[in-house]
């Protein structure tokens, strides 16, 4: 089994079928439920291969396969995963299928006429979250500073499509946003690629991250190319200051599309940093910590206040999510093993609590008919299951023991301690801010007495609960979010030894 | 009494010129010989076997000369090197594409080019020609000798072979200019100011080279290098002259501050010849100015790098500022071709070692990206009152949800545009990764910083065609009284060239191995 | 006469010529102006042909006078083609291309 | 069996989960699994204290390894239970009680539609509440703690149509969230000095540490224990938190998730004893607490908000005397259990006659309530005389206790202490008779339904009437731990010897003043309390609405403008500033970026005018590069 090449599979197996949906026109009409099928196969694959993972060697690159791609230049197809890598495929890959079953009328019923134009739209909204799919699994796998580069530009374009095609009212000029955001970060770490292959030993292989590790000695240099990378990673976790994108795209992106863009795509920012900025300049990531965690911090806190003030309930997720990014990069760059760990768990845990919290607004959204928290109230009376997903959804995101994200947040501020106590105790701040904006948006939507007519609707069965649908595609994310809150063990197992590796250690 | 020694000629070196120029006379025959009806279907033949031919040949020159063959002849005043055939290989390729969009024609049988130059826009004449169905197709040889200009152009190794080209590769082009079919009165302006700039900067570029010739006592470059290194007086004189003589140049590539006939012309031209000129001759010229640069002027590099510099940073930014701004596809595509000229300068400027191949590939990239989307914009087009087809839809507005009514050539722009911009797994990113480390590792640090905020910002308004094409549903467009673009089914040349630029982008993008290793053993000059 | 004269006369109908084309509305003018640059370069090169003593200059001079030729032959068709569509040969009339 | 006390956790744990998943399917007989569930948990539990008393007094320490649950390398932590005396007195509190509100919730909540869910919420709550005291670590505690808070969140919401219900919820959450932080970095610095956090690993190498860091830790779990015992400055969140059903109070917001804070103090020993200052300081909030909560409910005239006063107080003695040291734990967690027994039935007492008046907390509407409620009455009047301290009723022993340890020490502490305690005594006399007589004595402020009274009498219609059997009878279950509880627990060594195992042996020396005078002080007061309250309450006509009072009467309505200074600290700036950062997110910080993007749309605009389609012009521009260029050079190179 494990002499398959497991990872070119997965990156291939989406990617054609991708193209295959899109290219036949008379597949379009089967395009959901064949890329459903697809995607699950794919989930299979990768758990497949998770079996032939050696947890014992986790901190260490595994089912690698390298081979000479353009030599002239040092780039390589080189991939393989460690600890963190498996984690963050599984994850990607288990959110696909959920994302293309909650996102089933992204392109809503059109009449006879237009079928085949809706059967089409749907057919490439599915091409396009494949595709993704695939460039997923292929950026968490890259061991090539090149190759990770191309696919870490190349995932902006589904993306974008996936924005600009199927969102709301404003998604042009998110979209546009939203590339042109990410590309400038991108162009940035280009140069430092750039420099970086220069400063390398070059040939053929010059671009494999483990030629690369610490081959910069000059500490300006080395200073210069760890902010290049950071810069777009900032960008892509996001960052204050540098975030803006990211309330603007989710609220206009499907509910789905912004689960994959907040899920999974933004943690390669914080991806990057660990499989990246830390191996390749650890003395300039030393350098840099104490600025980083000061911008962590603002995260954190920012991010939180921010939230509590929003009117639209994806623009508070996300800036939840930039107050949770907050937590990962401060985990990552505080200098502590613990916390470290943590931040890898805490990329799982938010993957999991923000794809509930999208999905089950989005689910919302369809039966409110708007994204707006002061267009709702009461509506715990009218969609019980929901308003519960939605609560528990929102525990794990706000940290509530028992529950993944608990975790995460738990590692990365007790760890925070053994390194910098007033940064972690800054951090911490973000515990009752995270539980304020939560309960402020929950008090909001479903407590209270729902409106007349909500209500009417409600008596009336036109307004109903979560669907069978709805609610499996909701089960997995629970269930996760419960179990790996319990039992984190087998998931701590695959991302501590990593985090031995690159802890930037001592304290600042 | 002095016996007749005969000049050495190579004649087997100059063999893909020669099947050129010839095609090109044999053209003319055809055009004042062959009876009117097949005169088209002859003349298209030759033009697209003509390529096809050279190209047959430049691949036996060079497994002739490449690794040891390489050569110098009429007196030093030609050079056969990888180079120049790896140059020649991208425009004969540029041609076979190009030359496959210029003889396409609509559904309706109109090809892009007026019916009878001669008659005036608009009158009776102009109008008994359509009727008649005449056509103009002295289109081809003039396309075939601005492409033998631009073959001798790469070879050049001499400021008077090098003047000689320069006019033959751009007095046909002044021509095609002005032979629109539709919006003539706009290709005669186009034409005008091509035509008086490019013989302004022709003059400026003749005064550098008596400059040069004044300092060096010589013409040839290998010479000139020579004079560089050994002499001492008169050097400010000659800088100068090769400022004037890169000026010229740098006016082909269309490089700010020489820039500001490339958005007019482009715009006027027909636009299968916007997209052979946009691509063809900026190849051409920059083989000139990098055998210029790497031949002759090493000794001058220090004086003559800061101006190209700041032409280059001048042309990155300004190309693309004033893209943004931009309302009309073509005129955006110029601009953004301005801003190319940049990216490429930027390969070269410092004289790295790699510099000349990552050059050719940022060309060949370039070029079937420009091609293949002034193709596309041939195909879409307005409609009048009666559903027939009639001009280009250029205007930005009009294209708006051309990708919801034609997918697939929609997709095939946006993969020219994500190019452009420099997307990975397109052949535009590794033409700009290449460039970019040619560059850096020249030294040329500030270049590339200012070379990514550009891309940053050059971004935007590729991605902006993308959003009007893809996201935009018609009755969102910003100006609904415009008439909306449809797109028309390509016709087999033109639908060959497209797959081709396509394909080409893709796979430059993907698999680049193969045309890199070529570029890198070709990428010597002879000096 | 040392080879300054013919330099600074050469630099001097050149200038002449740039200014004309600068200048001058008209387009054949303007296009004259361009001739008399190519023609100020030809007495340059000639100039250093003789101070050098190689005939590579005057050689030089010649193909200019072709070239020169070749270029009235599509400019004056180019000229006239817009005289008969707009009855004026003035080359700020037609700016209907620009920004 | 001690093997499977994990099964107290799991049973209603369990049970919540099943009840939760099923839904509307589990409507007909979640009431009863769910009391099964917390019975069968009792019997576990009862089991298991067996067991442990089997032991001699040193093994009774049992350390039980469930499973490693967050191993992470240098930090790991380990499940598992902490079953010793302290733990089990918790249990055998939390189960027995949680069974019988259990019960008496089959009948308080029968006629709501959602009385599955509810069931399931106190299930939740009490498998968290078990997990808090069970926990061998500070890691597994937080988990119980914040479990407990959450189901305290969905209880106080329960009713949360009616948004005031919902944003008191919230706000005992947040409020507990604010102590919860407190606990998060006890731990992080915990970690960070000894490197644990697990109960055993503390208390081995607390003595190590240094004097600042474990008074820093002391203090951060007193702000821990603050947020859930509702101890100031945390305190403002537990008189809204009345808006729960009665059941909820009872339980939870009386007899035990309040206490939690008490627990973690006494579980938190060696730290404390570290910390004398950080000792200091808890026995301060204690005492200013006690104070503050009996001052509360004096003025309220709230049934449940007094009685919500009264237990902020009651915990502040027992806060107070964690507080004291070692030789006060054990009275602490003694009056921790009567009070749990007494307090409970107070609550499930007034919810009996809310029941009976039609859901009206209000105070001044009852009266004369004794006629037709008798067993109410008589079950209330135990525990009013047990939490005032008569003997021989179960509060008499364990607070007494307590105010004579408050007077032990030394400077001004005893002092202090202890008239504190002995004043709170005094004013809980007072205003727990003052309920006591105004619900159940004097006359009537109500009529009869099926009175023939004209329309214009301002007192409201009832049909006051007796609970059911299953609601009375855990009352009276309760009521009888109130008379009994504490004579029983103080046989012997009684509860203080159960718990040396974890408290340690301690002398107990003599307090400044000679126990009988305490004591007959404190009797005194308490007499000249209650009749105060009878004079006034009992004697006098209750007015309906509330008299203007002093002023310290109108800030205690108002609970001492604790809501008032929240709202100016904390509400209204972080309003301000949540509503500056938004504006500035979309004006500066992407300002800064639309802006660069106008820019360059602007000098695009700038520079296109350069193009501006004069041939002349473009012409112009060539040559001015050439000679820009050439005048350049030759002005460098001279």
């Amino acid at each position: 089994m494990s002499s398959l090449p497991w990872i070119t599979i997965l990156i291939a197996v989406p990617l054609v079928a991708a193209l295959v949906l899109w290219l036949v026109p008379g597949l379009h009409r089967f395009a959901r439920p064949v890329g459903l099928a697809v995607s699950l196969v794919t989930l299979g694959g990768a758990v497949a291969m998770a079996t032939g993972f050696d947890p014992s060697r986790a901190g260490e690159q595994q089912l690698t396969q390298t081979v000479g791609w353009i030599p002239s230049i040092g780039a390589s197809y080189a991939v393989g995963l460690n600890g963190l890598g498996l984690v963050m495929v599984l994850l990607a890959l288990a959110l696909v299928p959920i994302v293309l079953a909650a996102d089933w009328h992204a392109v809503p019923d059109a009449s006879e006429a237009d079928r085949r134009a809706t059967d089409r739209r749907r057919a490439t909204f599915v091409a396009l979250v494949l595709a993704l799919a695939s460039l997923m699994v292929a950026v968490f796998a890259a061991r090539d500073v090149f190759l990770f580069y191309v696919v870490f530009e190349v995932m902006l374009i589904p993306v974008y499509f996936l924005v600009g095609m199927f969102g709301g009212a404003n998604r042009r000029s998110a979209a546009v946003k939203f590339l042109v955001y990410s590309l400038a970060g991108g162009l940035i770490m280009l140069v430092g690629v750039v420099m970086l292959y220069l400063q390398g030993p070059g040939g053929p292989q010059g671009f494999l991250i483990d030629n690369l590790a610490g081959v910069v000695s000059d500490p300006t240099t080395e200073r210069w190319l760890f902010v290049a990378f950071f810069v777009a990673f900032a960008v892509k976790a996001p960052m204050w200051p540098v975030h803006t994108w990211l309330p603007d795209t989710t609220a206009q992106a499907t509910p789905g599309t912004s689960t994959l863009l907040v899920g999974v795509l933004d943690k390669v920012g914080t991806f990057g940093m660990l499989a990246l900025c830390l191996p390749l300049f650890p003395g300039a990531a030393r350098w840099a910590a104490p600025a980083i965690v000061v911008l962590a911090l603002i995260s954190i806190v920012y991010g939180a206040l921010v939230a509590i003030g929003q009117q639209d309930m994806m623009r508070f997720i996300a800036f939840t999510s930039i107050s949770h990014f907050g937590f990962i990069v401060l985990g990552i760059f505080v200098g502590s093993e613990v916390a470290m760990t943590g931040a890898m768990f805490y990329m799982l845990a938010h993957g999991l609590s923000i794809a509930g919290l999208f999905l089950l607004a989005g689910y919302l959204a369809e039966r409110g008919g708007s994204r707006r928290i002061d267009a709702y109230g009461g509506w715990q009376r009218v969609t019980p299951v929901l308003a519960g997903l939605f609560l528990v959804s929102g525990m794990a995101s706000v940290a509530l023991p028992g529950l993944s994200g608990f975790i995460g947040e738990y590692l990365v501020l007790v760890g925070s301690f053994a390194s910098s106590i007033p940064a972690a105790a800054v951090a911490t701040l973000g515990v009752v801010l995270a539980a304020l904006y939560f309960l402020l948006v929950y008090q909001r939507v479903f407590t209270g007495q729902p409106r007349a007519e909500i209500a009417q609707a409600r008596a009336d069965g036109a307004l109903r609960d979560l669907g069978a649908r709805e609610r499996w595609s909701l089960v997995p994310v629970v269930v996760a979010m419960v179990v790996l809150g319990v039992l984190p063990g087998p998931v701590l197992d695959l991302l501590t030894p990593l985090a031995q590796v690159l802890a930037l250690g001592g304290a600042q | 009494m002095t016996t007749f020694q005969p000049p050495v000629i190579d004649w087997a070196a100059l063999t893909p010129v020669l099947v050129i120029v010839g095609a090109g006379v044999l053209g003319v025959l055809v055009a004042a010989f062959a009876p009117a009806a097949r005169r088209r279907s002859i003349q298209v033949v030759v033009a697209l076997l003509a390529p096809l031919a050279a190209l047959g040949a430049v691949a036996w020159r060079w497994s002739e000369v490449v690794g040891g063959g390489e050569s110098t002849f009429v007196a030093g005043q030609l050079a056969e090197d990888g180079f120049g055939l790896a140059a020649q290989m991208i425009l004969l390729v540029i041609a076979l594409v190009g030359f496959a969009v210029l003889a396409s024609r609509l559904p309706g049988g109109e090809d892009a080019f007026t019916p009878q130059g001669a008659s005036a826009p608009g009158s009776a004449y102009e109008e008994a020609a359509r009727k008649a169905g005449l056509e103009q197709t002295e289109v081809y040889p003039l396309a075939l000798f601005s492409l033998a200009g631009m073959l001798v152009f790469t070879m050049a190794n001499d400021l008077l072979v090098l003047f000689v080209a320069l006019e033959v590769l751009s007095l046909p082009l002044y021509v095609l200019t002005a032979l629109a079919r539709r919006r003539r009165v706009l290709s005669q302006e186009a034409a005008l100011k091509y035509f008086l700039l490019g013989a302004f900067s022709s003059a400026i570029f003749l005064f550098g080279v008596a400059l040069l010739f004044g300092y060096s006592a010589s013409l040839t470059y290998a010479d000139i290098g020579t004079a560089a290194t050994a002499s001492v007086g008169m050097d400010g004189m000659a800088v100068v002259g090769l400022l004037m003589v890169l000026t010229g140049l740098l006016f082909k590539v269309g490089a700010v501050p020489f820039h500001a006939w490339v958005p007019d012309v482009y715009q006027g031209a027909p636009t299968p010849v916007t997209g052979f000129m946009a691509a063809a001759t900026k190849t051409a010229a920059f083989a000139a100015i990098a055998r210029l640069l790497y031949v002759a002027a090493p000794g001058f590099a220090w004086d003559v790098e800061p101006a190209l510099w700041v032409v280059a940073i001048a042309s990155m930014l300004v190309g693309t500022v004033l893209a943004i701004v931009q309302t009309d596809i073509k005129r955006t595509l110029a601009y953004s071709s301005v801003a190319h000229a940049g990216f490429a300068l930027v390969a070269i400027v410092s004289l790295p070692e790699g510099g000349p191949d990552a050059l050719l590939f940022y060309l060949l990239a370039y070029s079937f990206a420009t091609v293949g989307a002034f193709a596309v914009v041939t195909l879409v087009r307005e409609r009048d009152d009666a559903g027939n087809v009639t001009g280009e839809a250029t205007h930005l507005s009009q294209w708006a949800g051309l990708g919801r009514r034609s997918p697939v050539l929609a997709a095939a722009m946006a993969l020219f545009l994500l190019s452009f911009a420099g997307i990975p797994l397109t052949a535009g990113f590794l033409g700009k990764f290449t460039a970019f480390v040619a560059a850096a590792d020249g030294g040329a640090w500030p270049l590339v910083a200012v070379a990514v905020l550009a891309s940053i910002a050059a971004a935007f308004f590729y991605v902006r065609v993308i959003v009007l094409m893809f996201f935009t549903r018609p009755e969102e467009s910003d100006e609904p009284q415009r008439q909306r673009a449809q797109a028309v089914a390509p016709g087999a040349l033109t639908r060959v060239a497209l797959v081709v630029c396509a394909a080409g982008t893709l796979v430059l993008g993907v698999w680049p191995t193969p045309v890199l290793d070529l570029l890198a053993q070709a990428a010597r000059f002879v000096v | 006469m040392s080879l300054m004269h013919y330099l600074v006369l050469s630099g001097i109908l050149f200038t002449i010529g740039a200014v004309t084309v600068l200048v001058r509305r008209n387009a054949i003018l303007a296009f004259m102006g361009v001739e008399l640059m190519l023609n100020s370069c030809n007495l340059a090169l000639v100039a250093f042909s003789r101070v050098h003593g190689t005939l590579t200059g005057q050689v030089m001079a010649f193909y200019v006078m072709v070239v020169a030729a070749a270029e009235v032959v599509v400019g004056l068709a180019i000229i006239v083609s817009i005289y008969r569509a707009r009855r004026t040969v003035s080359v700020d009339e037609p700016s209907l291309l620009r920004n | 069996m001690i093997d499977l006390a994990w099964l107290v956790v799991a049973i209603p744990l369990a049970s919540s989960a099943l009840l939760l998943l099923l839904g509307r399917r589990s409507d007909a007989w979640g009431h009863l699994l769910a009391t099964l569930a917390a019975v069968a948990s009792f019997v576990v539990g009862l089991l298991v204290v067996l067991e442990v008393l089997g032991q001699s007094p040193e093994e009774r320490i049992n350390d039980v390894h469930l499973f490693s649950w967050i191993p992470a390398g240098e930090l790991s932590i380990d499940a598992g239970l902490r079953v010793d005396p302290l733990s089990l007195t918790f249990v055998m509190l939390i189960t027995f009680v949680g069974s019988l509100i259990h019960v008496y919730s089959i009948g308080y909540m029968t006629h709501d539609p959602a009385r599955r869910r509810f069931f399931a919420y106190l299930n939740l709550f009490v498998a968290a509440m078990l997990v808090l005291v069970l926990a061998d670590s500070y890691a597994l505690l937080f988990v119980g703690w914040e479990g407990v808070g959450l189901a305290s969140y969905l209880l106080i919401g329960f009713w949360n149509h009616n948004t005031d219900y919902a944003v008191a919820a919230k706000k005992a959450f947040v409020m507990n969230r604010v102590g919860d932080m407190g606990l998060i970095v006890a731990m992080g610095l915990m970690f960070a000095s000894l490197g644990t956090v697990s109960f055993s690993g503390v208390d081995a190498a607390a003595s190590g540490l240094s004097t600042p860091m474990a008074t820093a830790i002391g203090l951060l779990l007193l702000l821990g224990a603050c947020g859930k015992s509702a101890q100031f400055p945390l305190q403002a969140w537990l008189g809204d938190a009345m808006a729960g059903p009665t059941p909820v109070s009872a339980l939870i917001h009386a007899a035990t998730m309040v206490t939690a804070g008490v627990y973690l103090i006494v579980r938190a020993d060696s730290i404390f004893s570290a910390a004398p200052t950080a000792q200091l300081v808890t026995a301060c909030v204690g005492a200013f607490t006690l104070l503050l909560g009996a001052a509360i409910a004096c003025g309220k005239d709230d049934i449940k908000k007094s009685l919500a006063g009264s237990t902020m107080s009651q915990i502040g003695y027992m806060v107070l005397a964690a507080g004291l040291g070692p030789i006060g734990y054990a009275y602490a967690i003694f009056h921790l259990v009567t009070h749990g027994f007494f307090k409970a039935g107070l609550f499930l007492g007034a919810g009996s006659v809310m029941h009976a008046n039609g859901d009206s907390t209000d105070m001044r509407t009852y009266g004369g309530l004794r006629k037709v409620m008798l067993v109410t009455w008589a079950t209330f009047a135990v525990c009013w005389l047990a939490i005032i301290g008569v003997p021989p009723f179960a509060g008499f022993y364990s607070k007494d206790k307590i105010i004579e340890t408050a007077f032990v020490g030394e400077g001004w502490q005893p002092w202090v202490f202890g008239g504190a305690a002995l004043v709170g005594a005094a004013v809980t006399a007072f205003y727990m008779s003052r309920m006591f007589f105004m619900t159940f004595h004097g006359k009537a402020r109500w009529v009869d339904e099926a009175s023939k009274l004209g329309a214009d009498d301002p007192r409201p219609r009832r049909h006051p009437h007796e609970s059911p059997l299953v609601m009375t009878l855990p009352v009276v279950v309760l009521a009888i731990g109130a008379v009994s509880l504490g004579f029983l627990l103080s046989l012997g060594d009684g509860i203080t010897g159960w718990l040396e195992p974890v408290t340690g042996h301690v002398d107990h020396p003599e307090p400044v003043l000679p126990v009988p005078v305490i004591l007959t002080a404190t009797l005194v007061l308490v007499a000249a309390g209650v009749a105060l309250a009878w004079r006034q309450y009992g004697m006098n006509t209750v007015p309906l609405t509330a008299p203007a009072g002093s002023p310290l009467t109108r800030a205690a309505r108002r609970d001492f403008f604790a809501d008032d200074v929240n709202e100016a600290l904390a509400m209204r700036p972080g309003q301000h500033l949540t509503r500056t950062l938004v504006y500035a997110d979309t004006a500066v910080v992407d300002g800064a970026v639309t802006g660069a993007a106008a820019g360059t749309v602007a000098s695009g605009r700038v520079l296109r005018k350069l193009q501006n389609g004069y041939v002349r012009s473009y012409a112009a521009m060539i040559l001015a590069g050439v000679v820009i260029a050439g005048a350049v050079l030759h002005l460098v190179r001279l």
